[in-house]
């Protein structure tokens, strides 16, 4: 049972006023990109053991969208960041590096 | 033409607490950059309040303006007056990006008071509401048991819930099952 | 003979004699009791039987763990099946009965399993046998097996619970689970930071085993010293304390379940009767004690045999003689302690048998100086089998059971050391480490459970942390307070000592077999798992066969598996394993704890939802007059919509075909405030609605309206609706009833996570607006009729409100926005008014529409009446696997603009396949109604044999107006093959033949809509 | 291997069973193996027992990073059935489900499959359109379902509430035979048979790397050292996009944890399994008399098989409304699992990038019911190449945009 950090509301709020959203920092594909980036764009996930990203909503509260950089075996939370970017902070990504020294995630490093 | 009625018509009930339908009230959905100078003067001039705080709710003399989200404030004024004061609000945003919108009619609202008012609170939402965290001013989005909802502390300690009209005889149910003479749970 | 003492009984109130039954007879036993106290009071040592082969079972343990003595309480809509007789609070009238026997708790007929088939009954014996012939396991084995197990009778099939049930939230610094001294002590030493601290107890009393064990706490008896802590802790203001209530499971992110039961000891006094809180703690200290382990020798589960300490328990606690001459067998000095109690109390120690060569400490020189015999090196062989001890066999320790002495007794007090008790510290992924001279598993410190911030969250406190003396359990309680204080973000502090009085034991040994070299007939008659039957012979099997995981060995023997979850079990069972497969107890590993700590009640679980709270309910602003009005409703989400209004005499579908047939005759009012309304706004709201609906809203010209169509970026159709441009950068975007929601949170996602720079607001307005749709020919008379009244409103004319355009304005004094839209193909007007006002409104259209034949619709109505015009439905035409092309929508997928979500999954190889089936109408040949949900056959079948389909039924309904069956389906190449009829295969086994026709099937030059 | 009877139990009960042989050995690796199947769950197992059953091939190693049988395939809530509504998922479950009738004598290990029935309830007017459809749809693909009215129903069920104040039952779709059987009796019956043919069943054996050669896999590394094969099968659910990332290649899987519990064993009061889907309920009593009831899936990444309890408490109080007697009983024990999920919630049985590798992955919150059609048709898709069974289950569907959607009947996976 998560809590997670609402960084509009900056609160720790409990997972029952939150919506799961997926992985974040998708690029989005559309007309023109190839079958290969559409399906990989709409399918082909991370599913990583360890670091990740990703989207939640603030559904029982501000109803706003940001991100949580999580540890999918420990659910160690990293820290949380508005969804309005296309990758992650370097404040996150060295707090990260902190505790998980040599993490990768897709094209993202410490 | 016809008297406007509250979702359960200012229904009450007493147990561990007095729950109260309180009835048809202004509200107003503001969304906008609430930093900006126009905004502010515009929450001003219809409420007498300042843009609230981060999870607050601030009282004019005319109304009062609940912090929602960063892009949105809950406005509260009269219930006849909300058309107006949304016609006030596009009037002085004009040329900005906003969105004001009457949802006055959207909603239920729903007033928990009595000593126990913490303790019944404490059993639907899923917030800390001992003294220390949750006092006076204080306003919180979360859910009561299964639906969304909007909650406030007064002055005189009393809760002000505001939830959805449609789900209001589900509000008014779950707070009356909530305040059972017998459920007091005496952490507060 | 077990009987109630004159004196002792430290929880008991003599004072208040209480009668219950048991098995129907009438009982007494004195307020403080537990069920199983004033059980034992009254000499009832048989208290049920065992699960597989109907052993007669007694009282063996004094908490939580007891595998045995499990009840059915109460009765009636209060009856609960395997209630714990050890846990349950003794109240005037408690009715109990003993569980797993036919016919009777004396006699039962299920025990020849014991007697004549145990030894073909071993571990495992179900898979290997009942193999043959197939049939007889469902209708031979299977149900004789079914019926012989499960333990209590299930509640009565239509029982309705009594009682009822809440939850709680609370957030804290510290948790302590458990109120015994350690947990006391830690819990004071928390508070004394000003952390704020909650203390969970789940019995009725503080203090735990302390008071029973004696030994002093800073110059004071147990018992006051706990009465004083007590004190001091209810006095401060940062410390709140709970008995009758388990921490139950703790869970990530500090997240724990407390588990309070309020009414338990006192049904009828009301108010819920259990309250599960969900507490948030930063911190959480376990001191949950430790558990006493049986021994493993033969007949270890005759009635009368029970752990040593749970015999003290009854003596102290509750003044209860469990029996007049003890043996006491061992291999710790804790037993020794029950060996002066129950000397103390008058009873006789025949004898103590310590297996260790060596003997107790100073404990045992204390029980010898009484002149009770002590023998070291000793064992109990064999206890007699029977409903009661009688004789008990003893040999010695390091043999293999012979040489035999018999002595006469009715009791055994057992005790084969301890097990800290880690269930809630390893729930959430705590580790543990072997300790080999305690012979237990204890937590270990530098594996702790992680919080979201990556730090440990749990701390033991006191004996759950490994520790047994008094003085290292306070010592190591106070340091564990101290260290969650701290780990809470409260100060550090040096945490004082804490002078306790202890008696230095001797160590004890690990004594896992008993005697050690027992033989096989032995060790077939010693058991493991009271409540499930394992016996160490079975451990033994199951290693044998190559069950070599503790996994498999448990769950071959359902070892540790039964309702006290392993608690007596699984380290001895463990234990046997390693011996089995010649490894060590820590390479054999330990299974996973799962919450709850004990079981807890579905109906806390569930909490408040129940009856009219179960679940929300959304009603519109016009509902109560529905009810009021025949509405048979049906649930669309959580809304509540009428399916027809159903008239005196009337069947549902006679009203539903009344209701079609009035609409396109006179005047239908449909109430349609359910349907979603989104504002959008903003200098980039058009931009934002052309990647949104498939076709083009940026266009859109002010005042008019346009039917949209939305595909998710998978490219299916998602929602459908009409959308409305207010001005010049608003947009009000209707969605479907279930839509609303969801349409809102899809476009809040797209705009903040894609387009975050797009300027657009969106504002849900579903329910500040009641929608009614005013339908039929005589619509715009009743409207005109209503503006006359009020003296002046809108013009409704065609001129001055034309199809598919939009006006505000006031339609009988009400302010309101009028829609010349149409789903069913007549005359219709779509006004939106406040929903305060809505019922007011709807009022006031019936009572002007009565001269012009004005009824109210529902749902199904609706449905017929779009399907006579071919409009789609979405969850009817479309199902998620359905694209715009599939229902002929390519007019509405826009060619002009580069992109809108499922453009691109549109043009993938399957989406663009011509053989995809398409939409069109279908008439059966004999005007019946087509079978909901039929698929038309084609030729042959597939590689997997299945026939060939070519298309199904999306809508089926018979029209009133029409006097024939209508469809609409998805046939492959549909559109080319009108007229050609196709076979639907109906479950019943009818062929339905369908015609292929154009799914307009009324008016099809939509002609009446426009008038 | 020595049969197992009646007989035999009796004989064995003569010498205090000290006579049994072990159910399946405990080999070293070899060198060298025909196919290696890494994951030795119910579908990996399977696999390997139907690779040498139907095609002969035995030469073959199954890893297993724990023990045999102890991620899902012990983890679930047994349900066994077949009344879906796409024709691909129809036949790879309606094979799973007649294999299942015969598994006890195939194996000559008593799984006791239990076709009890399976009632999946209809409580809105769209699920009951929902069922009706995939009644039709059973009946042509040859699986043999009914609609139920809501009397039959409560004869079957007599605890129900067929009057719920929110959800009143307007029938069921039935499937007579579907039903459960014992989990790890699946797992175990297949590692005995798959080791009586003389397979090699490597426990504690984790695979830490995929060696590779030109397009092709040569072998695995791991815990036990390197071991060569000239097929690999990749079987291990939850773990799968793991794997593939040591293979080179990517899944459209995410793994998340679902959820179940039992409640405490009472006497038998509800013969068939129930499903109720549109409050999230699902039940059915064990032959040991627990109530076994599934509960939902996280909507989040998690690799810890701890769910969160909201989705606990959210099916009990659905039961508690359903059933309403469920409400006095008690919840003995709660675990999760982690489940692997595709975008169309339906698995994969796939040829990959890799020519020689094949995955079976994807079974979400469905594979226990799935395990002997899954290791039929994932044996024949190695064995020959080609499986009609698994066709439609190739990864290339997504790039396709030919999804099995299985949701759209309202008949969620369990």
């Amino acid at each position: 049972m998560l809590m997670l950090h609402c960084p509009f509301c900056d609160e720790y709020v409990e997972e029952t006023e939150l919506q799961a959203g997926g992985e974040a920092h998708l690029k989005r594909f559309g007309p023109g990109s190839s079958d290969d980036e559409f399906h990989d764009y709409l399918f082909t996930r991370e599913n990583p053991k360890g670091v990740h990203f990703e989207l939640w909503r603030h559904i029982n509260g501000c109803g706003k969208w940001f991100i949580a950089a999580r540890c999918t075996v420990t659910l160690e939370v990293f820290g949380t960041y508005p969804a309005n970017c296309t990758e992650p902070p370097q404040w996150i990504k060295d707090k990260i590096s902190e505790k998980r020294p040599g993490w990768t995630w897709r094209e993202f490093a410490g | 033409m016809s008297d406007p009625v509250s979702a359960l018509k200012g229904a009450r009930h007493a147990g561990l607490v007095e729950v109260r339908e309180t009835g048809l009230g202004g509200m107003i959905t503001l969304r906008g950059d609430l930093d900006s100078d126009a905004i502010k003067s515009a929450v001003k001039s219809v409420t007498g309040a300042d843009v609230p705080a981060l999870r607050k709710i601030a009282l004019g003399d005319a109304g009062a303006a609940a912090w929602m989200s960063p892009d949105e404030l809950l406005l509260l004024v009269d219930y006849a007056e909300a058309d107006a004061v949304v016609a006030k609000l596009d009037e002085a945003l004009v040329g900005t990006h906003y969105m004001a919108t009457n949802v006055s009619d959207a909603r239920a609202c729903f007033s928990v008071s009595g000593e126990a008012a913490r303790e019944v609170m404490g059993k639907l939402a899923p917030v800390d509401f001992s003294a220390a965290k949750f006092g006076a001013g204080d306003f919180r989005r979360s859910r009561l048991a299964q639906v969304a909802a909007a909650f406030w502390m007064d002055d005189a300690g009393a809760f002000h819930i505001v939830c959805f009209r449609s789900v209001g005889q589900y509000m008014f149910d779950l707070l009356k099952v909530a305040s059972h003479p017998q459920s007091a749970v005496g952490v507060y | 003979m077990s009987t109630r003492l004159a004196k002792q009984g430290r929880l008991i109130d003599r004072s208040k004699q209480v009668e219950f039954t048991f098995n129907g007879t009438t009982l007494k036993g004195y307020e403080g009791d537990t069920l199983a106290s004033a059980l034992l009071a009254n000499d009832q040592m048989l208290v049920g039987r065992s699960f597989k082969y109907h052993r007669p079972r007694g009282i063996v343990a004094s908490g939580a763990e007891e595998p045995n003595a499990l009840v059915g309480l109460g009765s009636n809509r209060r009856y609960e099946p395997n209630q714990r007789a050890t846990t349950t609070e003794l109240f005037a009238g408690l009715e109990a009965k003993s569980q797993n026997h036919w016919p009777s708790l004396e006699f039962d007929v299920g025990e020849i399993n014991s007697k004549l088939f145990a030894r073909f009954l071993p571990a495992g014996f179900y898979y290997k046998m009942f193999i043959h012939p197939k049939p007889f396991w469902k209708h031979v084995y299977e149900p004789f097996i079914r019926k012989s197990a499960g333990l209590g009778a299930a509640p009565d099939k239509e029982l309705v619970d009594a009682d009822t049930y809440e939850h709680f939230y609370f957030f804290t610094d510290v948790l302590v689970i458990g109120g015994g001294v350690a947990g006391l002590q830690a819990a004071k030493t928390a508070a004394a930071t000003g952390a704020k601290v909650l203390v969970l107890e789940e019995k009725s009393f503080w203090g735990g085993r302390a008071p029973v064990d004696g030994g002093e706490i800073e110059g004071l008896a147990a018992e006051d010293w706990i009465a004083k802590t007590l004190e001091e802790l209810g006095a401060m203001d940062n410390v709140t304390l709970r008995d009758r209530c388990m921490g139950a499971g703790v869970y990530d992110h500090g997240y724990v379940l407390g588990y309070e039961r309020l009414t338990d000891h006192a049904p009828e006094a009301g108010g819920p009767r259990h309250r599960l809180w969900r507490i948030r703690a930063t911190q959480v200290v376990t001191a949950t004690g430790a558990i006493e382990r049986p021994l493993s020798f033969a007949g270890n589960d005759v009635p009368g045999v029970m752990l040593a300490a749970s015999m003290r328990d009854y003596i102290v606690n509750w003044g209860v003689m469990p029996g007049q001459k003890v043996v006491i067998a061992t291999n710790n000095d804790d037993a020794y302690r029950t060996a002066l109690a129950v000397h103390a109390a008058g009873g006789e120690v025949v004898r103590v048998v310590d297996a260790r060569e060596n003997g107790g400490g100073k404990l045992a020189d204390e029980v010898r100086a009484l002149g009770i015999r002590v023998e070291n090196g000793r064992a109990i062989a064999k206890v007699k089998d029977g409903k009661r001890v009688t004789k008990v066999a003893l040999c010695a320790q390091n043999g293999e059971g012979g040489a035999r002495e018999e002595i006469e007794a009715d009791a055994v007090a057992m005790s084969g050391g301890w097990s800290p008790v880690v269930h809630l510290w390893s729930h959430c992924g705590g580790k543990l480490n072997w300790d080999a001279a305690n012979a237990h598993f204890a937590p270990d410190p530098d594996r702790a459970p992680t919080s979201h911030d990556g730090k440990p969250f749990v701390v033991t406190a006191g004996s759950a942390s490994g520790p047994l003396g008094l003085g290292a359990v306070m010592a190591d309680a106070a340091a564990a307070g101290a260290k969650a204080a701290e780990a809470a973000g409260r100060p550090a502090q040096a945490v004082a000592e804490i002078a306790t009085n202890d008696v230095a034991e001797a160590q004890m040994e690990a004594v896992w077999f008993m005697p050690a070299k027992a033989d096989i007939q032995l060790r077939m008659k010693s058991w493991l798992d009271y409540q499930n039957d394992v016996k160490v012979s079975d451990v033994q099997l199951a290693a044998r066969e190559g069950y070599e995981s503790v996994e498999h060995t448990k769950r071959y023997t359902t070892l540790g598996m039964a309702t006290d979850q392993g608690k007596l079990s699984n380290i001895n069972g463990l234990a046997v394993l390693a011996d089995s497969l010649n490894s060590e107890i820590p390479q054999v590993g330990t299974t996973t704890f799962r919450p709850p700590y004990h079981p807890i009640s579905m109906g806390a679980i569930g909490g408040e939802a129940r009856g009219e709270v179960f679940q929300p309910l959304r009603r519109t602003p016009m509902h109560d007059w529905h009810e009021a009005n025949g509405a048979d409703f049906e649930p669309v989400g959580h809304w509540r919509r009428p399916y027809a209004f159903v008239r005196g005499g009337e069947s549902v579908h006679d009203a539903v075909n009344r209701e079609v047939r009035n609409t396109r005759e006179n005047l239908g009012l449909l109430d349609a405030s359910t349907l979603g309304k989104l504002v959008v706004k903003g200098p980039d709201a058009g931009k934002f609605l052309d990647m949104m609906y498939t076709n083009m809203m940026s266009n859109l010209k002010i005042g008019k309206c346009r039917y949209g169509l939305m595909c998710s970026e998978n490219g299916f159709l998602m929602d459908d609706g009409v959308v409305a441009r207010i001005d010049e950068d608003t947009w009000l975007c209707h969605t479907t009833t279930g839509g609303a929601e969801r349409i809102h949170g899809h476009m809040e996602e797209w705009l903040q996570t894609e387009w975050y720079d797009w300027k657009v607001y969106v504002t849900n307005v579903t329910e500040q607006l009641a929608q009614v749709a005013v339908v039929g020919p005589n619509a715009r008379k009743v409207l005109e009729k209503l503006n006359a009244q009020a003296g002046g409103g809108m013009d409704v004319s065609k001129e001055a409100l034309p199809f598919m355009e939009w006006r505000d304005g006031e339609i009988g004094g009400f302010k309101a926005r009028a829609y010349r839209i149409s789903f069913s193909g007549e005359l219709s007007y779509e006004i939106a008014v406040s929903a305060s006002e809505g019922q007011a409104f709807w009022n006031a259209l019936y009572e002007a529409g009565k001269e012009f034949g004005v009824m109210p619709y529902g749902t199904e109505a609706l449905h017929i009446l779009r399907a006579e015009k071919g409009f789609i439905m979405i969850g009817d035409e479309t199902d998620g696997t359905v694209i715009p092309q599939d229902l002929n929508l390519q007019w509405a997928l826009s060619k002009k603009k580069e992109d809108f979500l499922g453009k691109r999954a549109h043009t993938r190889s399957h989406m663009a396949d011509p053989d995809r089936w398409k939409l069109v109408g279908l008439e059966t040949v004999d005007g019946s109604v087509l079978p909901d949900g039929a698929y038309a056959v084609g030729n042959g079948v597939n590689a997997n044999g299945q026939k060939n389909t070519i298309g199904r039924v999306t809508s089926t309904y018979y029209s009133a107006n029409l006097g024939r069956g209508i469809a609409m389906g998805l046939v492959k190449h549909g559109p080319k093959r009108m007229g050609e009829i196709i076979e639907f295969p109906g479950t019943d086994g009818t062929i339905y033949k369908a015609k292929i026709v154009d799914p307009v099937f009324y008016d099809k030059e939509g002609e009446k809509q426009n008038v | 291997m020595k049969r197992y009877s009646a007989f035999a139990v009796a004989r064995e009960a003569l010498r205090y069973h000290m006579g049994w042989e072990r159910a399946w050995t405990s080999p070293a690796p070899k060198r060298h193996y025909d196919v290696i199947i890494v994951g030795a769950g119910g579908h990996g197992l399977a696999t390997a027992y139907y690779l040498g059953k139907n095609y002969g091939i035995t030469n073959v190693a199954i890893l297993e990073k724990g023990w045999l049988g102890g991620g899902n395939t012990g983890r679930n809530t047994t349900i066994i059935r077949s009344n879906y509504l796409q024709d691909p998922s129809a036949a790879i479950y309606e094979k799973a489900r007649s294999l299942y009738e015969d598994m006890s004598q195939d194996l000559n290990y008593n799984v006791m499959f239990s076709p009890r029935g399976v009632i999946m309830l209809a409580q809105t007017e769209h699920e009951v359109r929902g069922y009706k459809r995939t009644a039709h749809a059973n009946a042509l693909q040859g699986v043999p379902t009914e609609w139920i009215d809501p009397k039959r129903v409560k004869e079957l069920v007599p605890i129900i509430n067929l009057e719920g104040p929110r959800y009143p039952v307007l029938g069921g779709l039935w499937q007579e035979r579907g039903g459960t059987a014992r989990h790890d009796a699946v797992a175990w019956g297949y590692a005995r048979a798959c080791s009586a043919m003389g397979m090699d069943i490597i426990q504690q054996c984790e695979v830490t790397g995929v060696r590779s050669e030109n397009g092709r896999v040569v072998g695995v590394n791991t815990t036990k050292g390197s071991i060569d094969c000239d097929k690999l099968g990749m079987v291990v659910a939850g773990n799968c996009s793991h794997l593939s990332d040591m293979a080179g290649f990517r899944l459209p899987v995410e793994s998340v944890a679902l959820q179940a519990l039992v409640s405490e064993p009472i006497k038998p009061c509800m013969d068939v399994v129930v499903m109720a889907n549109t409050v999230h309920g699902y039940m059915s009593q064990s032959d040991k008399g627990e109530m076994v009831i599934g509960g939902g899936t996280d909507a989040f990444n998690n690799y810890t098989q701890r769910g969160s309890f909201h989705h606990i408490e959210e099916t009990v109080r659905a039961l508690n409304e359903t059933f309403p007697m469920v409400s006095r009983l008690k919840m003995l024990r709660q675990w999760g699992g982690i489940v692997d999920v595709t975008g169309d919630r339906s698995p994969l049985i796939s040829k990959t990038p890799v020519n020689n590798i094949f995955v079976n992955a994807g079974w979400g919150t469905g594979g226990f019911k799935a395990i002997p059609g899954s290791g039929w048709a994932m044996a024949e898709l190695m064995a020959t190449g080609h499986s009609p069974l698994a066709e439609e289950f190739s990864m290339n569907r997504f790039k396709e945009g030919k999804f099995i959607d299985e949701s759209v009947a309202a008949g969620v996976a369990h």
